[in-house]
């Protein structure tokens, strides 16, 4: 059950710098960490993620093993026009999840 | 900014943390000369280019309760236009099993050279932010940080 | 306990929502103080703010669940209970409560998984999974800002008081009782950690050494755990006591769950 | 509590208590203080700077639920340390501090601890060695 929490504004002006808050469900598993039963527990990784917005990408990250669980991220991309925020978490195991946010730009 | 710690502390620290299962995450590499470590991922980062203080500021408490998720916030100055911004933000650490935090790339769509995420230390170490700007030059900023280790007397099971 | 005392319990059991706060034992006002209170500037920012709490991924998995039909009866929770934004208020608060079918107190969880499996005759939900504790979140979250609110339902007193008596019993091999740390010495440090007063007002909690969210009874758990005691089963009786017990101890205290916790 | 009996169990050395002191090592053997250190120091066998606080600048997080051990040593005799750690609560029943040295009057220990005592005799030794050269 894969989740991720969004939080940008519904509404900007144009021109207008606004914040973008990302939070995603994801263990981060290191591939550092071993298990009670003295097994290396396999990495398991958000490797990266790409924030467009109307399709052109405006943000992007590599993420390492010393990013926290449950990947937190905040940025900040102009308001240029109204449409979509696209953000994409890529990783390890074929994890790929995509949540789409509309904005209203006037 | 928080007292330094010396290298033997350290590594004394970061070994009674793997013992008391603290930073568990980690457990695998030895203690080692890591400030070479750090130094040497940057100038790889910087392909060889000067690395200047100022300009960037790096946010992160000088104590944290518990390095499993640490806050941490880079502030780069610039205009963010085209012709000046910041192209890149990568966070590097002395002392987790590898040197990389996290890159970001961005540039003048972002409008603010600002980036927010949470991070893990296995122990006290030095954290540096490294920005690259557009026109190649690269700024940083470096931060010591001290872990408080769990207590412990408490045990998950 | 006074003939009057008595009689007011039983009043309060008819009325349902008259809280122990109201009984002279709990009226501490109050020096208590919530977990919240003795992290850093930074845990607090990350309980505080919706947008940094990772518990809130738990909460959104649990809203998800409460209108999922699950089981042959093919039922959801909103099925019963309509929108828990006004059904579930309070409902936290008021937990753990006396169960009728099982004749037993028993704990939000508890209550969700027995409800889950009960009345839509689905899988059960095993303590600590994703699914309780989403849904148990999502519960919990109804109740944000009302106080703390033990029943005072005499069928709780004998459990409730052996929550006490838990709660003061030297265990382990540490011979240390929770009332040693959290009592008298809560506010000092062990180790570089400030001890809680252990007030339960923001379970289920993410909690930054788990990397993830988890009950009460994981956290009890833990705590005997490390005092190198015998570790009951999760549900055991005595998990849920003392929980009673910490519940009486934080009758009034505000619910801020889901809580943030180093 | 002068003249008590000496006490036995299967795992701990059986001591005599005199007054508020243990005088006879429980070994035999003298301590060594610098395990001591490395067993208060530790947070899993000794655990002491969970509660104390100490001079031990290795270990910056210490605790304050126990008295500094700073100037321990000057204040208490090594026969007086012995049984605060071997078991203060036969001085103070109400004491936060875990009996190092005793296995029994202890309630639902779990199963990897049951009949073992935190510090094995000459822990104990190791760690009343150390604590009498806190004089300072």
């Amino acid at each position: 059950m894969a989740r991720a929490i969004v939080n940008v504004p519904a509404t900007a002006r144009r021109g207008d710098v606004i914040e973008i808050r990302t939070l995603i469900a994801h263990p981060m598993e290191t591939g550092y960490r071993v298990a009670a039963d003295g097994q290396r527990v396999a990495r398991d990784l958000v490797r990266r993620f790409t924030c467009r917005y109307n399709g052109e990408v405006v943000f992007a990250a590599e993420l390492f093993p010393a990013t926290a669980a449950n990947p937190y991220l905040v940025f900040c991309t102009v308001a240029v026009d109204s449409g979509t925020l696209a953000f994409t978490w890529e990783g390890d195991r074929g994890f790929a999840q995509t949540e789409t946010v509309a904005i209203r730009v006037t | 900014m928080n007292d330094r710690i010396d290298p033997a502390d350290r590594s004394r620290r970061r070994l009674l943390a793997l013992a008391a299962g603290a930073g568990a995450w980690l457990a695998v590499r030895p203690a080692r000369a890591a400030p070479d470590d750090l130094a040497a991922a940057i100038r790889m980062y910087a392909g060889g280019a000067d690395v200047r203080g100022g300009g960037v500021t790096l946010d992160v408490p000088e104590l944290v309760d518990n390095g499993n998720s640490v806050p941490v916030t880079v502030d780069v100055d610039s205009p963010m236009t085209a012709a000046d911004h910041v192209a890149a933000i990568a966070i590097f650490n002395e002392r987790n099993p590898e040197r990389d935090v996290a890159r970001y790339t961005l540039g003048p769509r972002a409008g603010r050279a600002r980036v927010s995420t949470r991070m893990r230390l296995a122990t006290s170490q030095t954290i540096v932010a490294v920005a690259r700007m557009s026109d190649g030059s690269y700024r940083s900023h470096a931060v010591d940080v001290v872990v408080v280790l769990a207590a412990c007397i408490e045990g998950d099971v | 306990m006074s003939r009057v005392a008595a009689g007011a319990r039983v009043l309060a059991l008819v009325a349902a929502t008259v809280v122990l706060a109201a009984s002279p034992a709990c009226v501490q006002s109050d020096a208590r103080r919530p977990g919240s209170a003795t992290m850093s500037p930074q845990t607090r920012a990350m309980q505080r703010d919706d947008a940094q709490n990772p518990a809130m991924l738990w909460v959104a998995d649990g809203e998800a669940l409460w209108s999922r039909a699950a089981g042959p009866a093919g039922r959801a929770c909103a099925d019963c209970h309509g929108d828990a934004r006004a059904s579930m208020r309070g409902v936290a608060a008021r937990h753990p409560a006396y169960d009728e079918a099982s004749r037993r107190p028993v704990d939000l969880g508890q209550r969700i998984a027995a409800c889950r499996q009960r009345h839509q005759q689905a899988g059960p939900l095993a303590p600590e999974s994703h699914e309780r504790l989403a849904l148990e979140a999502y519960v919990a979250l109804q109740s944000r800002g009302m106080a703390v609110a033990p029943p005072a339902d005499p069928r709780l007193d004998a459990h409730r008081e052996r929550g006490r008596a838990l709660f003061h019993q030297r265990i382990g091999q540490l011979d240390l009782a929770c009332a040693q740390c959290h009592d008298a010495n809560a506010g000092k440090r062990l180790g570089g950690s400030t001890i809680p007063e252990a007030h339960p007002t923001g379970y289920p909690i993410y909690r930054l050494e788990w990397q993830s969210a988890g009950s009460l009874q994981r956290r009890l758990r833990g705590c005997m755990g490390g005092v190198r005691a015998e570790v009951p089963p999760y549900d055991a009786p005595d998990l849920v006591d003392l929980a009673l017990h910490l519940a009486s101890r934080a009758a009034g205290m505000i619910v801020d769950a889901p809580g943030v916790r180093p | 509590m002068a003249g008590a009996p000496a006490f036995a169990q299967p795992s701990v050395v059986p001591v005599t208590v005199v007054g508020d002191a243990i005088p006879a090592s429980l070994t035999g053997v003298p301590g060594d203080a610098a395990r001591g250190r490395a067993i208060v120091t530790s947070r899993r066998s000794g655990l002491c700077l969970l509660c104390h606080a100490g001079p031990f600048p290795e270990e910056r997080f210490q605790g304050t639920l126990g008295p500094d051990l700073r100037g321990v040593g000057a204040r208490l005799s090594a026969a007086q340390l012995r049984l605060r750690v071997v078991d203060g609560r036969r001085l103070n029943p109400a004491t936060t501090m875990p009996a190092y040295h005793r296995v029994d009057g202890l309630a639902r220990v779990g199963n990897a601890w049951r009949g073992k005592p935190l510090l094995d005799a000459q822990a104990v030794e190791d760690v009343v060695a150390l604590l009498a050269t806190l004089t300072d």
